[in-house]
């Protein structure tokens, strides 16, 4: 149903028809609505079987969904900017341990100068942590992604973090088409964990695995991690299917046939990129646009693109004129002209950094 | 704290078994086919405390458990002597997260057995001193101050011991570590406050703390099954002696652990709510020396020349102790 | 289930990993000599009949205890307990009281009619043994058992020796002694009584035995020279027991003195109270520390009014009155006279300096030497005379029931193997196991449980046991004091200490093994073994 | 596009105004958007929400330039913040004061719109009538309303009622209506004059 609701309410609304059994969060700006309304849906009874947990700090709100993942439930938790990096120990950790934890990081620039407004510096610094990062361009994609994050999660049984703008999605009130519970309940099947701590058949899980054996553990992390390639488009189109909605999967483009310039960006700003593109196509400029919704794994087939960008919405420091998501464009730059080209990089080169 | 008065007297309640006992007297160590949740060829030094004191607890609570156990364990010896991958050594489920979010991690454990509707599985989380005391503080005061329904185990051996035997706040005054070495008039670690964990654990209110020692199996094992009857957020602090740490040989790591109850050191107690209950008494009480001599970490107190003045410091905090439980006040223990 | 990840195990995989590999040294179980058992003359397995007892199960303990000594209920009596002196709990808090247990098992088996072990199939060899005291009784029971028939010839008309003749009623009911004597006598024992034998070795090729023990007792009162009047009464101690014990006591007065400093001089002087003396002084030359007697005969004896003057000795006998000089001890410790006099009234002086063993039977035994009183005889206990052995008070040494009984069992076992042309070997000596050994933390505190005592009228007036027994629990209490010195008692501490589980619990009765394929070699086991059966040896590499 | 900027002070519901503004919009059937300027507001602080409606999905996520309408809740802000910075030719600008413009010194303003686009509304004073709080952003988002047509009033005061339900809903939804009413009155002195 449609509502004119803000994105934070819209994404608790489907996290809690998603049917989490533990919640856990560490409030930080502005993520502190979407924390706020799951709360009171446990306290109102509005979510069942739900445990929602307030912790002393990020990293303790990722530890407690650590523990219950592991102990085989679903499990949910938002933090943004410096909450998201004081957790990076357990971001990794989870990771490591192929805990199908979703997150929703309210992205927002990281201090210092302290600084509450959005960018992607967050979500950024962790890109290499293992996680699935899905950026939201708008408040529907981001109630989407949250459903979809949840299947992926527990499918390829990898955390998923969507990153949703902070403020200029996160509190902003919009129209956006909830689902319904029967709906969600058809897409997403109850949670049966991959691995779980039970007496009945005792596992030990997170062993100290030592330099014989570490690059090979990590290696099927990252090769698990690339399956999401693949998954990602399926995931959408099957969401489609159900809440007759396409959804982009990996990436969408914008205007992008007989484009000369194609820009790159995610997040709530492609918005008002293509509102500029629309006016640039008016008079007669040949530009268009790609959004990056899967930010890790990236889309390899970004990597032959002709680009100039990304649109960059994260600081940066000590590198010139690009940022964290212009930094994949090294290994492509060369192809880039002012004419596309139709390159395809060697065979199993990876143009993700 | 035998529950019931043993008409025994050969060697009491004081050993892990015997024979003359009823069995339901009988530790669960000395059962035939007791679980060992920690089984045999794990990686801890000959003598290990603390490979000892996981197996009195754990071993306990599976028992007071039924069974039913989930552990969560924090980084540090304990955790990487027991799963060098590809070998584990834990029969019981077993979680290893970080080095300071064992308590998190078990709350989260405990919030997702209750939310899947399976509350007769008991969680236990544990870790050394350095998991504890320092890194791991922020996560345990919050388990606390939430009650979550999580049994804490601190395996205190005084000191990092994992990455070779640095300070941690748990260290005792004038204890030689790598970072406090005795150089100079430096008496090795600082005379401080410290920080007195079981106390910062009763401060929050929750329901069950108590400390124990390896040298005590049955007092362990009676803690343990007391905390497991109790569901809220509770803390069993055990000393467990480190042969390598404190510079001692393996065959003393129970005796040392004796001495430092014995000497008043380390007070042996419980806690209901924030107020200290019970008292295990000294049996029979011994100075400081002996306990500080046997051990290489505190050798510069003895040698070149004997630094009176520390070793009377020491003796006074071990004196401040008996004095605050009292510690020589009680009724003997034991079979009477 | 497909498992995310590859650090998601198993359990107990750890077990591939055998760490038995890092260890330098190796725990290993020992039994070792507990001090009650290297202290008994008799050669009782002390410890291990206790650690039958403790588990209440008395007949087993008794089964194990007259494996060495068939006279149980006698020395729960009569013993001196050397062997409480030597336990290790003395240090701890007061030593068992082995010797209360001792007799309650004893009057357990007396009560219960428990019998002793069967003779051994017949051997057809014949052995003579001279003497039905403590000695040749054990003797015979232990030959007995090995298949030897078996005569003991005794001069006196009953059974027991100086058992019987030496030591009073009231410390060793008659009836006890009997009972014993008669359930070694159902093992087939021949016994003559009343038949004394002159020439032991004619006896030997007389009778057509193989061979003979000589185990009599010392039956002779030493004398002392003393001057004395012609009304004074001068009688011996032995002559005196002997007297009550035959029915006719000696007429002792209403003051008695007794000289000497023994047991024997005390159970005079409390004679003397049981036939109505209202003064008996025991009189010795030495100090108290110095005195022969226990320290328990004296305190029972100063319990019932016996006197006693330290320091003295008796210079002159008169008709009811001795004189007496002090003495003091020189350097050495030897008494000396100081010339001061003191005087005591006396209506009798009875001797207990000493006794002596009538040794005259072997006078004719080639190769046979005597000296300091006794019968030379080599380790195997026989004389220079090949296949006569001696034991008991007959050879030098140690005059008790209890080490009587010991050469009994002794002699019969090299007998035993000299009538099988061989050489007896002890077994090789054991490690004691001092109370160095013990990690006394896990014993609890207990003091010694108190035997009753019959009242001290009662007790100046009639022959009636002075002291009684142990009831059963009592009994239980002090055997279950026992530290089982050396040996597993089965408490599971090493099963328990051990950090690498590599201590097995074999089950009840089996004790324990150790896997070294986890041993790491700690030691802790050992270290915490509260009774010391444990060790640590050096690995072989 | 009309886009609306809420200028206010912390406290004073700006954020809500705004919020309400776009689910009235939203009930009209047009396509709308709200968010605050930044969410770490202390009371007193000055605030700023944003509303965009229109007919078409609304992409852009940007903070409001270019404003067709200007809502002070607060006269006090008038010389602290640039208030009236990208307002359109033709936009609209609603304060909340019970001065006349001349009297606030904003006359100069008003000399470059159309007749009528600038109006103050004592609404604060109608929301202590109606409601005895003085909370004006409902009474500010009736006016605007009034004043400006881009959403109707019935759409408002559905709004107000959603956001607030019970007695406070029903009494903000009438003082919503008070101000329309306040606002139409003056517009129509306006006309006359």
């Amino acid at each position: 149903m449609r509502e004119q609701i803000e994105g934070s309410q819209a994404i608790a609304r489907v996290v809690g028809m998603c049917r989490p059994q533990v919640v856990c969060a560490y409030p930080i700006t502005p993520q502190t609505h979407i924390v706020e309304s799951l709360g009171l849906q446990v306290k109102r009874g509005d979510i069942t079987g739900c445990e929602f947990i307030n912790v002393e700090s990020e990293f303790a709100a990722l530890s407690v969904l650590i523990g219950a993942s592991a102990a085989g439930s679903r499990t949910y938790t938002a933090t943004a900017s410096q909450g998201l990096l004081y957790m990076t120990e357990a971001v990794y950790n989870a990771a490591g341990m192929g805990l199908p934890i979703v997150m929703t990081v309210a992205n927002r620039a990281v201090g210092a100068p302290i600084n509450i407004w959005n960018d992607h510096s967050d979500s950024m610094a962790l890109r290499d942590s293992g996680w699935v990062q899905l950026h939201a361009a708008d408040n529907q994609e981001a109630v989407d992604l949250h459903i979809q994050a949840f299947r992926l999660a527990e499918q390829l049984s990898v955390p998923v973090m969507v990153c949703v703008d902070g403020f200029a999605l996160t509190h902003a009130v919009e129209e956006i088409d909830i689902p319904g519970q029967d709906q969600v309940d058809a897409f997403l099947p109850p949670f049966v964990a991959r691995q779980r701590l039970d007496p009945a058949a005792p596992l030990t899980i997170g062993s100290m695995v030592g330099p014989d054996a570490f690059t090979e553990v990590r290696y099927l992390a990252h090769q698990r991690l690339r399956r999401a390639t693949d998954l990602v488009p399926a995931i959408a189109a099957e969401f489609a299917g159900v809440f007759g909605r396409s959804r982009p999967g990996l990436l969408e483009t914008y205007r992008a046939e007989g484009a000369e310039t194609l820009v790159v960006a995610q997040g709530s700003v492609t918005g008002t990129l293509f509102d500029v593109i629309d006016d640039l196509r008016d008079s007669g400029v040949p530009i268009g646009a790609v959004v990056v919704t899967a930010y890790r794994p990236f889309p390899a087939v970004l990597s032959p693109t002709c680009c100039r960008g990304p649109l960059e919405w994260s600081s940066w420091t000590g590198r010139w004129r690009r940022g964290p998501a212009g930094s994949w464009r090294p290994t492509s730059a060369r192809l880039c002209d002012r004419a596309p080209r139709a390159r395809r990089s060697s065979p199993g080169s990876v143009a993700d950094p | 704290m035998p529950s019931t008065p043993v008409r025994f007297y050969q060697v009491g309640s004081f050993a892990a078994g015997n024979r003359l006992l009823d069995p339901s007297l009988r530790t669960v160590q000395s059962e035939q086919g007791r679980t060992n949740s920690l089984t045999s060829g794990h990686r801890a030094c000959q003598g290990c405390g603390e490979a000892l004191g996981a197996r009195y607890v754990l071993d306990a609570a599976m028992r007071a458990s039924a069974g039913q156990l989930v552990v969560v364990n924090a980084t540090g010896c304990l955790e990487v002597f027991s799963t060098p991958y590809p070998e584990s050594s834990w029969q019981v489920p077993w979680l290893h997260s970080l080095f300071a979010n064992a308590p998190a991690a078990a709350s989260g454990v405990a919030a997702a057995l209750h939310a899947q509707g399976r509350d007769s599985v008991r969680v236990l989380a544990q870790g050394g001193d350095g998991a504890t005391f320092d890194i791991g503080l922020g996560c345990l005061s919050g388990m606390f101050e939430r009650n979550d329904d999580v049994l804490y185990v601190c395996y205190d051996n005084e000191a990092y011991m994992n990455t070779g035997v640095q300070r941690s706040a748990a260290t005792p005054p004038a204890a030689r570590t790598a970072t406090t070495e005795a150089v100079g008039p430096e008496p090795g670690n600082s005379f401080g406050r410290g920080k007195d964990m079981p106390r910062v654990a009763m401060a929050h209110g929750i329901p069950y703390v108590a400390t124990a020692t390896v040298a005590d199996l049955h007092d362990i094992e009676e803690k343990v099954t007391a905390a497991m009857a109790v569901r809220g957020a509770r803390y069993l602090h055990v000393l467990v002696p480190c042969p390598l740490g404190w510079g001692a040989p393996p065959d003393q790591t129970v005796r040392l652990a004796r001495q430092a109850k014995e000497s008043g050191l380390f007070p042996v107690f419980t806690a209901r709510d924030g107020e200290v209950t019970e008292v295990s008494p000294i049996r029979h009480r011994i100075p400081v020396d002996g306990y500080l001599r046997a051990q290489r970490r505190y050798r510069h107190l003895f040698e070149p020349e004997e630094r009176t003045e520390d070793i009377a410091r020491i003796q006074a905090m071990a004196d401040a102790n008996i004095a605050r439980y009292g510690l020589l006040d009680p009724p003997q223990r034991g079979p009477q | 289930m497909t498992k995310p990840f590859a650090i998601t195990l198993e359990v107990g995989s750890s077990l591939r990993n055998r760490t038995g590999n890092w260890r330098t040294e190796r725990p290993v179980y020992v039994e070792r000599l507990p001090p009650c058992n290297a202290g008994c003359p008799s050669g009782e397995d002390i410890q291990g009949w206790l650690y039958r007892a403790e588990e209440g199960d008395y007949e087993a303990a008794w089964r194990i205890l007259v494996e060495a000594n068939p006279l149980p209920a006698i020395m729960g009596r009569v013993c001196f307990r050397p062997c409480e002196t030597a336990c290790n709990r003395g240090q701890l808090d007061e030593a068992v009281g082995i010797n209360a247990v001792e007799r309650h098992l004893g009057d357990e088996a007396l009560r219960r009619g428990w019998r002793l072990p069967e003779a051994g199939a017949d051997t057809g060899r014949r052995v003579l043994v001279v003497g039905a005291g403590p000695c040749g009784l054990s003797a015979a029971y232990q030959l007995r058992r090995l298949g030897h028939a078996v005569t003991v010839v005794d001069a006196e008309p009953h059974p027991g020796g100086m058992m019987r003749t030496g030591i009073p009623a009231y410390r060793l009911p008659r009836q006890v002694l009997a009972a014993e004597v008669e359930r070694i006598m159902e093992l087939g024992v021949d016994l003559q009584l009343g038949t004394r034998v002159g020439d032991v070795d004619a006896a030997l090729r007389d009778g057509g035995y193989d061979a003979a023990l000589v185990a009599v007792g010392a039956q002779l009162s030493r004398r002392a020279e003393i001057p004395a009047g012609d009304t004074a009464r001068i009688i011996s101690a032995l002559s005196l027991l002997r007297s009550v014990e035959e029915g006719g006591p000696l007429e002792v007065g209403r003051k008695v003195a007794v000289y000497g400093g023994g047991d024997t001089a005390f159970d005079a002087a409390r004679t003397a109270r049981r036939l109505g003396a209202t003064d008996a002084v025991v009189v010795y030359r030495r100090t108290r520390d110095r005195a022969p007697a226990h320290d328990v005969e004296m305190e029972e004896a100063e319990a019932e009014g016996v006197q006693i003057r330290w320091l003295s000795t008796v210079r002159r006998a008169d008709g009811g009155r001795l004189v007496l000089e002090r003495m003091r001890l020189d350097d050495r410790g030897t008494p000396q006279p100081t010339g001061e006099l003191d005087e005591l009234d006396a209506d009798c002086l009875v001797l207990a300096v000493g006794q002596d063993t009538d040794l005259s039977l072997l006078d004719a035994a080639d190769g046979v030497t005597v000296s300091g009183g006794g019968v030379d005889v080599a380790a195997d206990l026989m004389t220079g005379h090949p296949g006569i052995f001696a034991g008991g008070d007959a050879v030098a040494g140690e005059r008790s029931v209890a080490t009587a009984v010991g050469h009994g069992a002794r002699a019969a076992r090299r007998i035993d193997r000299w009538l099988a042309g061989e050489v007896w070997q002890p077994p090789a000596p054991r490690e004691p196991a001092t109370f160095d050994r013990i990690n006394a933390w896990y014993y609890s505190d207990a003091p010694h449980a108190v035997r009753p005592l019959l009242d001290a009228a009662r007790r100046r007036s009639t022959f009636d046991e002075v002291v009684g027994g142990l009831d059963e629990s009592t009994a239980l209490y002090e055997a279950r004091r026992c530290l089982s010195c050396g040996n597993c008692l089965e408490c599971d501490n090493c099963y328990g200490v051990c950090p690498d589980n590599a201590v097995v619990k074999l089950g009840p009765g089996e004790r324990y093994a150790i896997n070294y394929d986890y041993c790491k070699g700690c030691g802790l086991c050992v270290a915490e073994c509260p009774c010391g059966a444990m060790a640590m040896i050096p690995e072989t590499t | 596009m009309f886009q609306v900027r809420i200028h206010g002070r912390g406290g004073q519901g700006a954020v809500t105004a705004a919020e309400i503004l776009s689910v009235a919009a939203f009930l009209d059937g047009h396509h709308a958007q709200a968010f605050p300027s930044f969410g770490s507001e202390r009371m007193g602080a000055p605030v700023v929400a944003f509303c965009r409606i229109d007919q078409r999905p609304i992409r852009s996520h940007d903070p409001v330039v270019a404003a067709d309408g200007i809502v002070v809740q607060d006269a006090t802000l008038l010389h602290e913040v640039d208030l009236f910075a990208g307002l359109q030719p033709d936009g609209f600008v609603l304060i909340n004061s019970a001065r006349s413009a001349e009297d606030l010194g904003v006359a100069d303003l008003a000399v470059g719109m159309p007749p009528g686009h600038l109006l103050t509304l004592p609404a604060t004073s109608l929301a202590l009538e109606r409601t005895g709080r003085a909370v004006a952003n409902t009474a500010l988002l009736g006016g605007l309303a009034a004043l400006s047509g881009v959403v109707s009033l019935a759409s408002i005061t559905e709004a107000i009622r959603r956001r607030f339900p019970g007695e406070a809903g029903r009494a903000n939804a009438a003082l919503a209506g008070d101000a329309a009413g306040y606002v139409d009155t003056l517009k129509e002195e306006l006309s006359r004059a």
